[in-house]
């Protein structure tokens, strides 16, 4: 890879292009189980915004309520964040994101969050294209409530107190993709290189970005028939690619093949690299992404990668036609209309 | 135009024994919805206001789309009252299906205008009948088929006017505004209502004794809906963020919104919005939006009827106890459940009051007027953003969505009060930043914006329990500390919240209280129990948690009624709570049946207490 | 091993000056949750139970997985007494984080457990310390690697029981119960537990007053939770439709049904099961299917907690609206908002008692005892059906979720009352079919489940405003009558509700009125109060609406303390609306920082307000 | 067709085999407007019904809020019905589903109902297999409340009042097909003979079956360039296939050429035969029936017919292994355990 993000500053510790330390995006220790996958993501955002040099001020942190929700507080002390409602993350993130356009949202949501309580915030949310990062880490249970089955656990997964869940689960992805989602991925806590380079990708995205990161729970549904375990995930993962975020297209300095990479340019002037594994995919097909997704659902092995990427539908604040500045920037003299507007529009009145 | 009045005054000289009553009657236009009767009853009472009598219309519709009966009441008064009046003198039936019925309902001595074709079945010697020949009408004109009813309503509106001596030029004028110029349009109107009037000259003999006259006593005020007003109001508030979903009665403050937003909060340079307006998925949504929005630091608000103000309390909560500013708006309809959303209720107090499992106080405004609906609009913005808490705003279905004569809208008398937001530099000076630590004593702690570029400007919102640093804490000093804070808050509150409106009268022993759209009705019972000899003073909450005025006019009375339209008195239920030495004087009259309050049962529930 | 008692008993005498305490002590376990010191907290309440001591126990625990501290307490005391206290006599101290604060709130002259690597930093001489070699102990059991924090546990059991008197037997019998028969469980549980006592035996010199002595006080009673009291009772009444949805505190009261509907509820000759337990997506959809299941004649119900309650608002006036019965179980927590979902509060009154927009009043039970939990459990079906409306009961996670002492469940006394339900049958005899005609003027009315076979059975439920036979209606009247029905049933329910429970003392002037999970406290804060020469009666709710004894008991007092666990004052403010003329002899105690009540804080605030 | 399903009885009138006349299936008198979809669709609801010989008391009617949710009203009289609450029908039928198994549930909802407030109910309710006739009457905009645009608007739409549409509409039968439902259907009500197979079909069918029917709203959207209109519907229906149902398989009598018909049996005896029209379609394929979907999306053509139909799922009373007693039936023998279960009980407590 051409960018080396972070330096050397003068006192011999690494910092990155705006002069920050790693610490400086760090968030308060957590709480988590020893060994969650929430754990991990949180690293990898914490390790993709410094690689990015985004300050973390620029950052605005949302959740729902669950474990994965409370993630956000062990991440970069440095940005606002909104620990909200169970399942509603989506519309103060609508909110947010339209009230000031400046800030980058990362919401971090669970699989009951986002796919039991909240999934129709999710699709509205998707659908309406609203600027963020939307993460969702997927264990298959309610973790904060001690280990119930949510809407992503396999149908035939046996849980030990709860039984076998009979109904089939909800694939993010596919919520997704068919909400008219323009960036649509899957990763793998236990797969931290890909997942770093997919929250790049989704950084750069202008729209929604969603994540569906299976994210083992270490305490309640970790056993290794369990397609959200670490065991079974290491040992089916299977990657759509190898993709590589590069900030700029003249930074790119890897060597290929002809044929072997693909080149998906970026509303913000990056690039995303797709390296040929095994198989053809090409991830700005909508048609393939919903074959794929259809085909592997419940089949044996966990497909990661970046499944669709488009940015052809623009972000919400430019479909309503809004002003560059943050509303929250506006001013009284910008947001209070004058006195004889109102004497005019009275006189509609008379 | 003003031979057409004098001509109907010629003719009621053929008229003997009844007396004239001018400017003074209330006539109800009973159609069928969907039908378009809504420009000729806004003609009618538009060209009334314009000629300077004092008006009021209120719409009585189905929840329906088309096809089911809807009565248009024009309340005339020469004293200025616009209270819903209990009876009719004048009817203009155009209902088939309700015919018998609004026959029936008709006041004493009434004025009957019908479509020819209705067969009269009901024996009402009393009543004066004019027959309209609605339909040789509507062919005279021939229009499109599509636009037959359509025109069929605008020839009542000639037959009427012709009439009682409503004047054309003012007819054209109201048709002028309605369809902003569109001279087609008001020309095809014209023509019918033309034909209508002639027709009536040249067919109908005045009978009855009511008189429209030109007056002067409209100059300087607006005829207008509240909700219009209050989303003017929010608009001269400042409002950068709406997300509402659609519902009765609460929908046409959104549409005032999407209709004035464009016109007036467009940036200049650019063209594009100030401001932004989602239609959310649901009314758990736009709360949620709105409560981002807040946060984030937009002046945000949503607006909603009974089954959205369900739907939000658990945000209603979460900003309640994170202390988000947003404003909500309640245009209350009749409940509980989805109840009957055309219909007029002040059911939602105590819902809205403590709108949160847990311990949760909402603090309230309460519009009693249409200028109210203005000014509220724009303070509800600065006592958000002042107080860190939601502030809702309700109004009803008869303020909101009714035709009110206004005083015209005061232009805001104070800039903008953002509260206590700390910027960038602000923390630079101090070097500190505590989310909920009580600097001042007031309760009012000061919050940051996302996105404010200093290191020391983060903090962690959440509604789970925290300590002042907005860090999660189940410590029981923690939660204590941090409930007692937001309660000295609230007492904070009060002070800063509209003061009541209070009307004293010489040796009044009783009192009065209302709130919100019935203050016409007590005070045209004010004046009428005056003439029975009973005066009592009467005094208008505007908002909750009180203020200690309303604790004072209750001491200073023997005997307190608490008018309000719901069925479990629940403003008498607040009032008693805060006076609970006083509470035996409190008594309840509530009036709940859908239709708004009328001055007569004001009078009669009072006088009924009273023993008069 | 009556001689392990009788040991310590000997080692006793070598200590001087302290008074020997016999089963009276309060007792607190300092661990890290997630590392399963529940079962050897559970082994210890336990066997003392069976040893006839009385006792109760509390788990404090964090809203957390693992890694955060949990404290469990666990009162012994000789005169039944059951409710927190404040201070602790005893301290096992097993989690170093804390170690310095659990020391620092240790009771004077208390006891202190402690894993010997801790080190003291705090300075208690007035402390007996025990230092416990848990690092040796588990090396000598050589566990697997993730069972060693368990084990660790396990050591402290023993040590306690050696120095404080537990009969290994009761024990073994405490264990035997938790691992429903597992031996080998069991086995390595006492293995290590007696490893642990030995080494007390040998190397701990007794030197604390406090002892354990069998009694045979419990001889008849239950050690259970009130969450699993509730399920049972639901069970006992007949639930046939649960639908919930995960949330602490009120998750184990469904995980419960889950346990013992398979046990109590499979047909025979099928093996099918006569009932069924949806997890929903969410809260509303919870109660939506509740709705749905009692509509069409299931005794259906759902067990949630603030947000839920919130989310649920809808439904809930829905339900009402449209009469249908349905039980709602509310194991209320700390709010506003998320608030602290592991600590208890009584703050849900207000909010559902007016639960939904529009005038809305709900039915609320008040369980004040895990035989109270069972016997609403049924009752609530029985109401719901008769009433047919929503039947709420409230609990809260002090009552739910910790270990209390209860007499045996009686038996249901009564066989199911389903109300009025109209079958085909009584359809062919009446001939006629009005879902909501006041037949028998109390205000209840009859209906007919779906799927009724005849002709005349069907009507259409909605949730607008309708006539006696179910159609929609925006008639005044028809709004008002239905309304008026309505609330004459609430008027009805009242006496159908349990009565309040009321304890009389000899010229007592001052009366206490209490509910919910606070009673243990509030009873031996009188037994506490009469020392001190006040002597009080006490009124304990049990329903809302109110039962006229309630109002009777007031009037019979000249200063009333309303005790509770919110902010607000909240039943306080219920009670005050009731007897407004007695409003002022009302004063509200409140109590609400998350730990359940204490005898200690009754009595301060009382003797505060009495000048005492 | 074989059945001819209404006979003449003695006096000389139309009844079914229950002896039962057309107006016994019945309901008030509409009160939508003149020409709504919505009237067709109850039309066609009455008249399969009456064919099939359904009892009306069998039937339960639900619906949530809206012009369309008010249908009910009007269609049998003689069955109950709930009129409950905005996008929360299915929830009531989930439960009352379950509480009375012997009944059939028909719910009436509506794009807005559905696929804006209701979409996570409506998915939750499908991954069920809750047994129940799902019809959403769809006109891409909130009826009741004046017009404005519901989640299934086009991209692009015009309204008069409201302007245009920027968001992609919801596909409700894409949401329904990955929500694991095994029937879904897709038809107008302009199309009344297609209709009223589908609904015999639907009846016939164990599990959720989904019938999304467009369904003009003459008041608000029914201009013709609108895709929700009569005109747009009846230039551009496309039928996948000509649907026959057909009670038992021995009735079929239809003449045919190989390969011209495909057969698919229903669980209840039923067959249903579907005649090829222009081209191959195989609604046992959810593949075939995604790729359809995606292709035909924001296409210029109303795709028509059964869309994706397997009974593999069980229904949910069968997942949760009830009785076959209607819960409702079951007495307090039945439903209240034994003293000495009890006793039994506590004894873990001691
Ligand atoms: C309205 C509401 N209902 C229920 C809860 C209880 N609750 C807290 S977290 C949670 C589930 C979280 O599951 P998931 O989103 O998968 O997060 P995880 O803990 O597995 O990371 C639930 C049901 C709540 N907080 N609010
Ligand atoms: C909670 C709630 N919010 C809003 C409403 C107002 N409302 C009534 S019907 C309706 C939309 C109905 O649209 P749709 O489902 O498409 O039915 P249609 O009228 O078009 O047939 C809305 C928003 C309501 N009744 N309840
Ligand atoms: S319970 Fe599961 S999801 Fe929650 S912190 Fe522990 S491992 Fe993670
Ligand atoms: S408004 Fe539209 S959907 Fe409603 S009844 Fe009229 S045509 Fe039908
Ligand atoms: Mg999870
Ligand atoms: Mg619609």
């Amino acid at each position: 890879m051409a960018t080396t993000v972070s330096e050397i500053d003068g006192s011999g510790k690494n910092v990155n292009k705006l002069g920050l330390k790693k610490s400086d995006y760090k968030g308060s220790p957590t709480t988590l189980c020893q060994g969650c996958g929430h754990n991990s993501i949180s690293s990898q955002i914490m390790a993709a915004l410094f690689e990015l040099s985004i300050k973390p001020e620029k950052i605005v942190k949302l959740s729902g309520i669950g474990c994965s929700s409370k993630s956000p507080t062990y991440f970069l002390n440095r940005s606002h964040g909104f620990n909200s409602l169970h399942g509603r993350m989506p519309s103060i993130a609508t909110g947010s994101a339209l009230a000031n356009r400046s800030i980058k949202l990362i919401g971090v949501s669970g699989d009951g969050d986002t796919a039991s309580i909240g999934i129709g915030q999710f699709i509205h949310l998707v659908r309406r294209n609203v600027p963020m990062v939307y993460i969702v880490e997927n264990n298959g249970v309610y973790g904060l409530t001690k280990g119930q089955f949510s809407a992503t656990a396999d149908k035939g997964q046996v849980l030990r107190k709860i039984g076998v869940n009979p109904f089939m689960p909800v694939d993010v992805c596919m919520e997704a993709l068919i909400a008219n989602c323009g960036f649509v991925a899957r990763s793998f806590a236990g797969d931290p290189k890909q997942l770093k380079q997919l929250l790049k990708a989704a950084l750069s995205f202008q729209g929604t970005a969603v994540l569906d990161i299976i994210s083992p729970c270490v305490t309640f549904n970790n056993r290794g028939e369990s397609t959200k375990s670490y065991a079974w995930g290491k040992a089916h993962e299977y990657p759509l690619h190898d993709v590589t975020w590069v900030p700029m297209r003249d930074e790119i300095e890897i060597e290929y093949q002809p044929g072997e990479v693909t080149e998906v340019d970026m509303h913000d002037g990056s690039t995303l690299l797709f390296k040929k594994l095994e198989q053809e995919y090409d991830p700005t097909d909508r048609m393939e992404a919903l074959k794929m997704l259809e085909e592997t659902c419940c089949g044996g092995v966990l497909v990661t990668g970046l499944i669709f990427i488009s940015e052809e539908q623009p972000p919400l604040p430019e479909i309503e036609e809004m002003v560059d500045t943050p509303l929250v920037h506006l001013t009284e003299k910008e947001l209070r209309p004058s006195r004889d507007s109102l004497e005019q529009v009275m006189e509609a009145y008379r | 135009m003003a031979e057409s009045k004098a001509s109907v005054r010629e003719k009621t000289d053929t008229k003997k024994d009844k007396e004239t009553i001018v400017n003074d009657f209330s006539m109800v236009v009973a159609t069928v919805n969907g039908s378009g009767s809504q420009t000729s009853n806004l003609a009618i009472i538009r060209s009334l206001f314009r000629m300077g009598i004092p008006v009021s219309g209120k719409n009585l519709f189905p929840s329906n789309i088309q096809g089911l009966p809807t009565w248009f009441t024009i309340r005339v008064s020469s004293e200025g009252h616009t209270a819903r009046r209990e009876n009719n003198e004048i009817l203009v039936a155009m209902n088939p299906t309700t015919f018998s019925e609004d026959l029936r309902d008709l006041g004493s001595e009434g004025v009957c205008f019908y479509d020819d074709r209705f067969k009269i079945t009901e024996e009402r010697p009393d009543v004066t009948f004019y027959p309209m020949p609605v339909r040789e009408l509507v062919k005279e004109i021939n229009p499109p088929t599509d636009l037959r009813d359509y025109i069929a309503n605008m020839a009542y509106v000639g037959i009427v006017a012709e009439m009682l001596g409503i004047d054309m030029d003012e007819i054209r004028g109201a048709l002028e505004t309605h369809f902003m110029g569109k001279q087609s349009a008001v020309d095809l109107n014209m023509r019918t209502i033309q034909a209508a009037s002639s027709s009536a000259e040249e067919n109908l003999i005045k009978q009855d004794s009511y008189y429209l006259e030109r007056s002067d006593q409209t100059h300087d005020l607006l005829l207008i809906d509240g909700n219009t007003a209050s989303a003017l109001g929010a608009i001269y508030g400042g409002v950068s963020f709406a997300a509402w979903y659609p519902i009765t009665p609460a929908s046409s403050l959104a549409d005032a919104l999407e209709q004035y937003l464009p016109q007036l909060r467009m940036d200049e340079e650019t063209g594009k919005a100030t401001y932004v307006v989602i239609q959310a998925e649901d009314e758990l949504a736009a709360i949620g939006m709105a409560v981002g929005a807040g946060w984030a630091g937009a002046r945000a608000m949503t607006s909603t009827s009974g089954p959205g103000i369900s739907l939000m309390a658990e945000f209603a909560g979460l900003a309640f106890f994170a202390e988000i500013p947003i404003v909500v708006s309640d245009v209350q309809r009749m409940g509980p459940s989805t109840g009957l959303p055309t219909r007029t209720s002040q059911g939602d107090i105590l819902f809205v009051r403590f709108l949160g499992h847990g311990d949760t106080n909402q603090v309230m405004l309460l519009p009693g007027s249409i200028a109210e609906c203005f000014e509220f609009g724009w303070q509800a913005f600065d006592l958000a953003e002042r107080l860190q808490t939601p502030i809702f705003v309700l109004s009803d279905l008869d303020l909101g969505m009714n035709l009110w004569m206004s005083e015209k809208f005061a232009y805001p008398s104070q800039s903008f009060d953002r509260g206590k937001i700390l910027a960038a530099e602000d923390l630079d000076r101090i070097g500190k930043f505590s989310r909920y630590q009580d600097v001042d004593g007031d309760g009012i702690t000061y919050r940051t914006l996302p996105g404010t570029d200093h290191p020391l400007a983060a903090y962690f919102t959440r509604g789970t329990g925290h300590d002042e640093n907005a860090i999660y804490s189940e410590k029981p000093d923690d939660w204590e500390m941090n409930i007692e804070r937001i309660w000295r808050k609230l007492e904070t509150a009060r002070e800063m919240l509209p003061r009541p409106v209070i009307q004293h009268t010489k040796d009044a022993h009783i009192g009065l209280i209302g709130y919100g759209s019935t203050d016409p009705a007590i005070q045209e019972a004010l004046d009428r129990l005056n003439t029975k000899n009973i005066s009592a003073d009467y005094l208008r909450i505007r908002a909750v948690p009180f203020v200690h005025e309303i604790e004072t006019f209750i001491r200073e009375h023997d005997v307190v009624y608490v008018i309000e339209m719901n069925t479990d008195g629940q403003m008498y239920k607040l009032l008693q709570l805060e006076v609970p030495d006083q509470a035996e004087k409190l008594h309840s009259l509530t009036h709940n049946n859908g239709l708004p309050l009328s001055a007569h049962w004001v009078v009669e529930a009072v006088l009924d207490r009273e023993g008069g």
